[in-house]
């Protein structure tokens, strides 16, 4: 659990007046499943997109995988172990679902063949091998995330930055994401997530990093970082369903 | 033919002015194409044959005894009903699609417009005959000559350009238009009808092609071809002043009259509009959302 | 009130709900639950006018509106809260609000009303000037409850409004509905997370591959094994709501 | 399957345009009239890699037929050089040229390039009238008539011309095939859907949109020799006007852009359809061909918008339906409206 | 695309086209739209019908022996449209008058029949097309086109490859020096009108007193009329004359206003100039308004001989004078008759290159009547041995045509018009002197 991925150094981002990341520093180091958590507008996704070269620093300096790439063009991060999905899903419309996944593979298999081999196992690992002639439009929003998540997976990442994957499973379907968040981790994927789901994070985590307003409030473990009233008070809330919950339970 | 004009000063103003002049009209043309992408999201390959329709219908209502600014008149409301039309009957059901289909459309469009022209107008190049106006130079001073008609038409753009702004960033029908521009369902669902914003929009932008094009006539003859300079000229236009600004296709236009106008006197006639394609190039390599534009605006 | 009789949506050959029937009763709030693809957004999109139905009839207010096209709905004070927020991204906040009075006529209405909004929603005060589309999520949810409410609604869809917000997020927006509801707004509450919907509303369908497989009140819901059971899990989502 | 029944009968659609002088196309005239829709054919599945492939309409590919016209026609007139390699040297040079444009454009999206694509080729128009000492300005360049020479590409009758544009098409068609099947070709797709994201899966989009440009301007280059030989004339406006550049456009959208068989059957399609609209009605007024032709687009914008391509899928499409109308009659659904997104955008 | 019309009114079909197919109350758009394009196309494809059976019926005459083709490519759409078609009106007005007259009598009286066929306006290679579908699919024997230089260059290709005789109107010097031998030019070449504007311009104003020193050039940038003006230019100066400014300017000058104060400031005593139609006429009226009183000279050919021109300009196109190589006031016998019978077919007076076509046309005639064939081969090699001296056919400058062994007209020499009243009339040089310069 030693090796950086990832080292991000005073990393700011505005979009007009907004500082929406503002000098942040963390590194993420190899192994389990890291999250990063905070309010909405925090700056969560901006962070991923900065970590991933899809948007360029204000400032700051990046390095992955050891190697400097402060100024490295998003392309250049799935060669490095790297891949995402987005918050907001983004497939090729025009493609069939197996083909959007096939992309995923270009960056690291040169023959359209076996990235095709590639794309079929992590649709079928995701149980979309059925639906993979199909187009994009017609799947819901979750075999949508699910096919997204697939893409990110074919070219067998070191690193893998999930962007609110969990948002709107059925508390079945989040034990199926988390067994297979699992199943990544035991293959030495290193996943970092987004949610708002903090049961979750604070179970599957061994690090939480929580942002406000473009800034690093905490880092640490679940632990720690949910008994931070800093923590409370910006992002968690007084709980008012506590009640509900243990119905539910 | 560089350095055979003596670059003095009035030579320079009389350009720069005569450039002005011009370019309030080809901004007039570009501001009805702009608007067309900003709401539709529709480049209109035919704008330069609206543009030769407002032509020939100022042209023949001369003809018919009509004093050609009346005839502008006229023009309006009989450009709006032919935007609304051509919504209705042809631009809608490609409207939001496939911008290939809009473009095979509008060509074919554009085709049948000028076809059309040359049967009923003949191939001939026609003009306001005896109307001095768009014909003679007056001297204004200081050694500057202009035609009355230019300065009508100028102040017709900047008068049109003022309200398509006001219109846009501050009535009801502007925020709607724009709504309807970035999710129409969700418009609809707010209480917007955006099958009449389009057609609303459509038909303003149309009719600014008509009314341009009866100005234009006032001082330049029509052909049927004559329309395809003004399409090339208000792409640059519109594009310099950043796509789906109105606004800026105002401003796009006056500077590309400018340049042409420039480049003319003091490069050669033959590449004014080599200069003004050159200006459009660089604008776009350094600023590619266009000199005014943001993205996705209008206004 | 409104009334589904029967209702069936088709996406091409696929049918997505069918003989769908739910009552939704004024003043109060009626929820839909479901696992994914169940067909809840369809069936409040085929409300909203969004989609056409192949089957069965929509009444509101005693009149028949299924077919209409969603402006005309909205005219009857349906307003929509969708999934996934849809701003019209490129409007400021302020322009949004007031877009989404476009069904009123009254102009001095929809300011007062603008006002209403900015004190329910005093982050968006802050924000009249932003463009939508550079708002975070939460922010962005906020403009669109505070859109649809501008239409001084009669009923409000919502679709998974707590979907992608933060756990304080949540409760703010949960908190506004509840508010609402008690100031007697009828609404109609599509929501992955079972617990808090059923927390905050007083009867409920459950919806299963596009039919209604159980309904009642919430009570009754919340009681059930089988929603239990599927619905609201193991609690792990709990904390969210 | 499908990809092999598209092969075969592709194939079987060559094999008749190569026999077709023996029967159909018997005068000049008409191997003439083939030459001109096979070369636009050519141009269109070359401009098909970056227009409907890579989704970027460029609306100024004349530019590189003007170049490797003008390159092939310039050699042979001031130096006797055979236009075969006149042909290589404008390919070469219409690379270089839209390696400059190319890069220099790649940032910009949709209607921006679009647009910088169309000005560039009109910008041609001006400077080759302009500079009439190396073009010899609006007069035009002249090819000496000679004798027979496969050398110098002068051939007596259009037989020749004919089978020199056709295998052209077949050679750029697999070209077409190959980019589609090739690592290449799946990024040129993923750009065209989503550049940002695409490009955060690794695939290095600058150099996939200035390659697929390079690629096509070449290939239309050489038709540009083609085209100035057989025609043994060039002129600005011939060379690099707009028309030409709307023209490929419009033979492979009017086909299908994107797809394999599609420019080559629009772009066959569109000679075909202007010279018989031509030949039917011009004595009715002259420009009447032209209005039909322009109803023809705006019919294939309104009702057909996968091109001529998508109508084998429409039938079967339409047959299946029916088929399935017979099954379903146990249960009888009346399917009066289908869910459609209304009027979403 | 051809036609085999004949005359055929260019206009009558749209106008019945408008009453079909629109109009449908509350039908769904999609149908309505269908309806429209369905109905108009209907209404084309049978107008089209219509009026080829009309074209069949009137072409050929009472005779009921032989006709032979001649075949007419020309610009019938887009920018050149305009001569383009005057040119065909003139071949085919000619084509009439010998049918009249009893066809070619060494065949029997057998008919001629012109064919139009359109090279549209920007593809030089559809000219070759079309004129290849001429002689290929329609028999033409001989060709008159294309009017304009460079579908000229590739329609007279196509007639070489075939080895049928081709006969232009087209200005350009390059045309001859190709070395065909079916090719003949019956015009001037842009060389000579140019460089005679010069001479004839100094001649013409020493007769009548006002000595011309400096000059301006503005020419049009297309191939012919910047060839006229650059050859001025030279003549200028080896004349003794100073040319003050000069400019190649664009077809589709918007205004002229810059470029005409930037030569004006150099006091020029004359102005040459050409181009298209709407240019020259801005420049003339720009000139004229800045107060310019001096003599405004067309260099040959194009807008500033059209009908159009005089139209645009009204009252003060009077005084403009232009270098030509045709005009319907030239004194032989007949001449202004056709000019009548062309005037009473299309409304306005023939033009240069109408007139060009026309006499093309009898040259035809002329060698098939001399070869008694009509095989191309021997219609070529008759207009390259006869001297056409009577008849239509020798209506040019000079009384004769005689084709020189590349194919130009050997006996021409330019003339000079200048507009009076509204109508061109040839004032220079003295021997066909029909007014007296003004
Ligand atoms: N393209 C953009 N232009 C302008 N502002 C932006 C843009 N993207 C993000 N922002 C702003 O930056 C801030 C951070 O946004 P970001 O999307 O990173 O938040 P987040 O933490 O992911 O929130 P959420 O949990 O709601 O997804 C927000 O205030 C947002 O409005
Ligand atoms: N645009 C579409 N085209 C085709 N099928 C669709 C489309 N949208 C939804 N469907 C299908 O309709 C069914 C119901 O989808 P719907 O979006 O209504 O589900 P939902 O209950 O809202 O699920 P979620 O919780 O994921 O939002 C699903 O099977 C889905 O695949
Ligand atoms: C338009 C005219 C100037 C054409 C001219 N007759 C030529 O030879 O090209
Ligand atoms: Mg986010
Ligand atoms: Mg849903």
């Amino acid at each position: 659990m030693s090796r950086a991925l990832i080292e991000m150094d005073g990393a700011s981002k505005s979009f007009g007046g907004v500082k929406a990341v503002n000098n942040v520093t963390f590194t993420i180091d190899e192994g389990g499943v890291i999250a990063l958590v905070g309010p909405n507008g925090a700056g969560k996704s901006t962070t991923f997109d900065l970590m991933t070269g899809f948007q360029k620093l204000d400032s700051g300096r990046r390095r992955t995988m050891g190697i400097d790439t402060t100024r490295s063009p998003s392309y250049r991060f799935p060669e490095l172990g790297v891949a995402r999905t987005f918050q907001k899903v983004r497939l090729f419309p025009s493609m069939t679902v197996l083909e959007n996944a096939l992309v995923g593979g270009l960056a690291k298999f040169h023959s359209v063949s076996a990235a095709e081999g590639a794309a079929r196992r992590a649709l079928e690992r995701l149980g979309l091998d059925d639906r993979a002639d199909r187009s994009p439009a017609e799947l819901t929003l979750i075999d949508r995330k699910r096919l997204e998540l697939a893409r990110a997976l074919v070219p067998e990442p070191t690193l893998l930055l999930l962007d609110e994957v969990m948002t709107g499973l059925t508390p079945h379907e989040v034990e199926d994401a988390i067994m297979l968040i699992r199943q990544l981790v035991d293959e030495g994927v290193t996943v970092l997530l987004v949610e708002h789901l903090l049961k979750v994070v604070m179970r599957i985590s061994r690090r939480v990093l929580v942002l406000e307003h473009g800034q690093l409030i905490a880092d640490g473990t679940p632990d720690e970082v949910q008994a931070d009233p800093q923590v409370i008070e910006a992002y968690i809330g007084v709980p008012r369903h506590e009640e509900v919950d243990d119905a539910g339970r | 033919m560089i350095g055979q004009v003596p670059l003095d000063m009035q030579l320079f103003a009389q350009t720069a002015l005569t450039g002005l002049l011009l370019g309030g009209v080809y901004g007039l043309v570009a501001m009805g194409l702009s608007l067309i992408f900003g709401v539709m999201r529709v480049i209109n390959f035919a704008h330069g044959s609206i543009v030769l329709v407002g032509m020939y219908l100022v042209y023949s209502l001369y003809n018919a005894g009509v004093n050609p600014f009346v005839a502008l008149l006229i023009a309006v409301p009989l450009g709006l009903l032919f935007g609304a039309l051509l919504q209705t009957v042809l631009l809608g059901p490609v409207t939001g699609k496939d911008e290939l289909r809009q473009l095979l459309l509008t060509l074919g469009l554009s085709l049948i417009i000028k076809s059309i022209a040359q049967v009923i107008f003949s191939p001939n190049s026609l003009s306001l005959s005896g109307f001095t106006a768009g014909s003679t130079l007056v001297d204004i001073g200081g050694g500057l000559y202009v035609k009355p008609a230019h300065i009508i038409g100028f102040a017709i753009a900047i008068l049109v350009a003022a309200m398509l702004v006001l219109i846009l960033r501050y009535t009801d029908l502007g925020r709607r238009m724009r709504a309807v521009v970035d999710d129409s369902q969700m418009a609809e669902s707010a209480g917007v009808r955006s099958k009449r914003i389009y057609t609303i929009s459509m038909a303003i932008g149309i009719c600014i092609a008509i009314v341009a094009g009866g100005v234009l006539v006032t001082y330049q003859p029509v052909s049927p071809t004559t329309g395809d300079a003004f399409l090339v000229i208000a792409f640059v236009a519109v594009v310099l002043g950043g796509l789906s600004s109105v606004y800026g296709a105002f401003v796009g236009g006056v500077i590309a009259g400018v340049v042409q106008q420039l480049t003319s006197a003091f490069v050669g006639p033959a590449l004014q509009d080599a200069g003004l394609f050159v200006i459009f190039i660089l604008v776009l390599i350094f600023r590619p959302n266009g000199l005014f534009g943001r993205k996705g605006d209008v206004a | 009130m409104l009334v589904v009789d029967g209702l069936e949506v088709r996406y091409g050959d696929a049918r997505a709900i069918r003989d769908v029937s739910i009552e939704v009763p004024d003043h109060a709030i009626t929820s839909i639950l479901g696992s994914n693809g169940a067909g809840k957004s369809t069936l409040l999109r085929a409300i909203a006018g969004h989609l056409s139905s192949s089957g069965g009839r929509i009444v509101f207010d005693g009149e028949d509106i299924t077919g209409l096209p969603p402006y005309l709905i909205a005219e009857r004070g349906i307003a929509v809260v969708p999934e996934g927020r849809r701003m019209f991204s490129h409007l400021t906040v302020e322009e949004n609000l007031l877009v989404g009075a476009s069904a009123r006529r009254s102009q001095s209405g929809k300011r007062k009303r603008l006002g209403e909004m900015y004190d329910l929603f005093p982050r968006l005060s802050e924000r009249k000037q932003q463009q939508a589309g550079t708002l975070s999520g939460g922010e962005q949810q906020m403009v669109a409850i505070a859109r649809a409410m501008m239409l001084n609604p009669k009923l409000v869809l919502f679709d998974e409004p707590s979907l992608g917000l933060a756990p304080i997020v949540t409760d703010l927006v949960f908190e506004t509905i509840s508010t609402l509801g008690q100031e007697g707004l009828t609404m109609l509450l599509v929501e992955q997370n079972a617990s808090l919907a059923l927390a905050t509303a007083s009867r409920g369908y459950v919806l299963e591959q596009g039919r209604v497989v159980v309904e009642g009140d919430a009570a009754t819901l919340q009681a059930s094994p089988a929603v239990r059971e599927a619905y609201l899990g193991m609690g792990i989502e709990g904390e969210a709501g | 399957m499908r990809e092999r029944l598209s092969l075969i009968v592709g194939a079987a659609f060559f094999v008749f345009l190569a026999v077709s002088p023996l029967w159909l196309l018997r005068t000049g005239y008409l191997q003439g009239l083939g030459f001109e829709a096979i070369t636009l054919a050519a141009m269109a599945v070359a401009w098909n890699i970056v227009g409907g492939l890579g989704g970027r309409l460029s609306f100024g590919h004349a530019a590189f037929f003007g170049i490797g016209a003008y390159t092939s026609t310039l050699l042979v007139v001031n130096f006797g050089i055979s236009p075969w390699l006149g042909g290589i040297a404008g390919m070469v040079i219409s690379a270089v040229v839209a390696l400059g444009l190319g890069s220099i454009t790649t940032h910009l999206r949709g209607v921006y390039f679009t647009l910088v694509t169309f000005v560039f080729s009109l910008l041609l128009v001006n400077l080759a009238r302009h500079f009439t000492e190396l073009t010899g300005g609006d007069v035009g360049l002249s090819v000496p008539l000679t004798e027979p020479s496969f050398l110098m590409f002068q051939f007596r009758g259009q037989q020749s011309y004919y089978y020199i544009a056709l295998i052209t098409l077949v050679i750029f068609t697999a070209i077409a095939w190959l980019v589609m099947r090739s690592s290449f070709g799946y990024k040129l797709r993923s750009v065209r859907d989503d550049v940002d994201v695409a490009r955060a899966l690794g695939v290095k989009t600058e150099q996939v949109k200035l390659r697929a440009f390079v690629l096509s301007a070449v290939m239309v280059s050489f038709v540009g020799t083609l085209t100035a030989q057989h025609d043994l004339f060039i002129d600005p406006t011939g060379a690099f006007g707009t028309d030409r550049s709307v023209e490929m456009a419009l033979g492979a959208i009017f086909g299908g852009a994107g797809t394999l068989w599609g420019p080559v059957i629009g772009g066959i399609a569109v000679v075909v359809i202007s010279q018989s609209a031509n030949n039917a009605l011009q004595h009715v007024f002259a420009g009447a061909d032209v209005i039909v032709y322009g109803l023809f687009l705006i019919a294939v914008a309104l009702w057909l918008p996968g091109g001529l391509v998508s109508i084998p899928r429409r039938i079967r499409a339409a047959v299946e339906k029916g088929r399935r109308k017979h099954q379903d009659q146990t249960t009888p659904v009346p399917p009066r409206r289908q869910a459609s997104e209304k009027s979403r955008r | 695309m051809t036609n085999a019309l004949h005359g055929t009114d260019q206009r009558h079909g749209i106008d019945k086209r408008h009453g079909t197919g629109e109009r449908r109350g509350h039908t769904p758009r999609r149908i309505r739209a269908a309806a429209a394009i369905a109905g108009a196309s209907v209404a084309i494809l049978a107008l089209g019908a219509c009026s080829s059976d009309g074209a069949a019926g009137g072409d050929g005459g009472d005779s009921s022996g032989t006709s032979y083709t001649i075949g007419l490519p020309f610009p019938l759409t887009g920018s050149w449209a305009s001569g383009g078609q005057a040119s065909a009106n003139g071949a085919l007005l000619a084509i009439d008058e010998i049918n009249a007259a009893g066809g070619i009598k060494a065949l029997d009286g057998a008919q001629l029949t012109g064919v139009t066929a359109d090279t549209g306006s920007t593809d030089p290679g559809q000219a070759g097309t079309v004129t290849r579908q001429l002689i290929e699919q329609d028999g033409a024997v001989a060709i008159v086109g294309a009017y304009v230089t460079a579908f000229t260059n590739t329609a007279s290709t196509s007639a070489e490859q075939a080895s049928v005789p081709l006969i232009t109107m087209s200005n350009s010097d390059a045309l001859g020096e190709r070395g065909y031998q079916n090719y003949f030019q019956v015009s001037i070449l842009a060389s000579a009108s140019g460089g005679s504007a010069v001479s004839y311009l100094k001649d013409a104003f020493a007769a009548v007193g006002s000595p011309v020193e400096k000059v301006a050039v503005l020419a049009a940038n297309d191939a012919t009329t910047q060839a006229q003006g650059e050859t001025a230019i030279q003549q200028a100066s080896d004349n003794g004359l100073t040319v003050v400014n000069q400019a190649f300017y664009p077809q589709d000058l918007s205004d002229a206003t810059v470029m005409v104060q930037t030569a004006l400031a150099e006091h020029p005593d004359a102005i040459l100039l050409g181009g298209p139609t709407p240019a020259v006429a801005t420049i003339v009226s720009t000139a004229r308004t800045l107060g310019f009183t001096g003599p405004m000279v067309g260099l040959g050919g194009g807008g500033i001989l059209d009908p159009e021109f005089g139209e645009q300009l009204g009252e003060s196109v009077n005084g403009v004078l232009s270098m030509t190589s045709w005009n319907f006031d030239l004194p032989y016998d007949g001449i202004g008759d056709v000019n009548e019978a062309y005037k009473a077919k299309y409304g306005k007076f023939a033009p240069q290159e109408a007139g060009e076509a026309y006499v093309a046309v009898w040259e035809i005639a002329a060698a098939m009547e001399s070869a008694a064939s009509a095989d191309p081969a021997a219609i070529s090699s008759a207009l390259h041995t006869i001297e056409f001296s009577e008849g239509p056919a020798s209506w040019m400058p000079g009384g004769s045509v005689r084709f020189d062994e590349t194919g130009r007209n050997s006996v021409i020499f330019p003339i000079m018009i200048q507009w009076q009243d509204g109508v061109p009339c040839t004032v220079w040089p003295q021997e066909v002197q029909a007014c007296k310069p003004e």
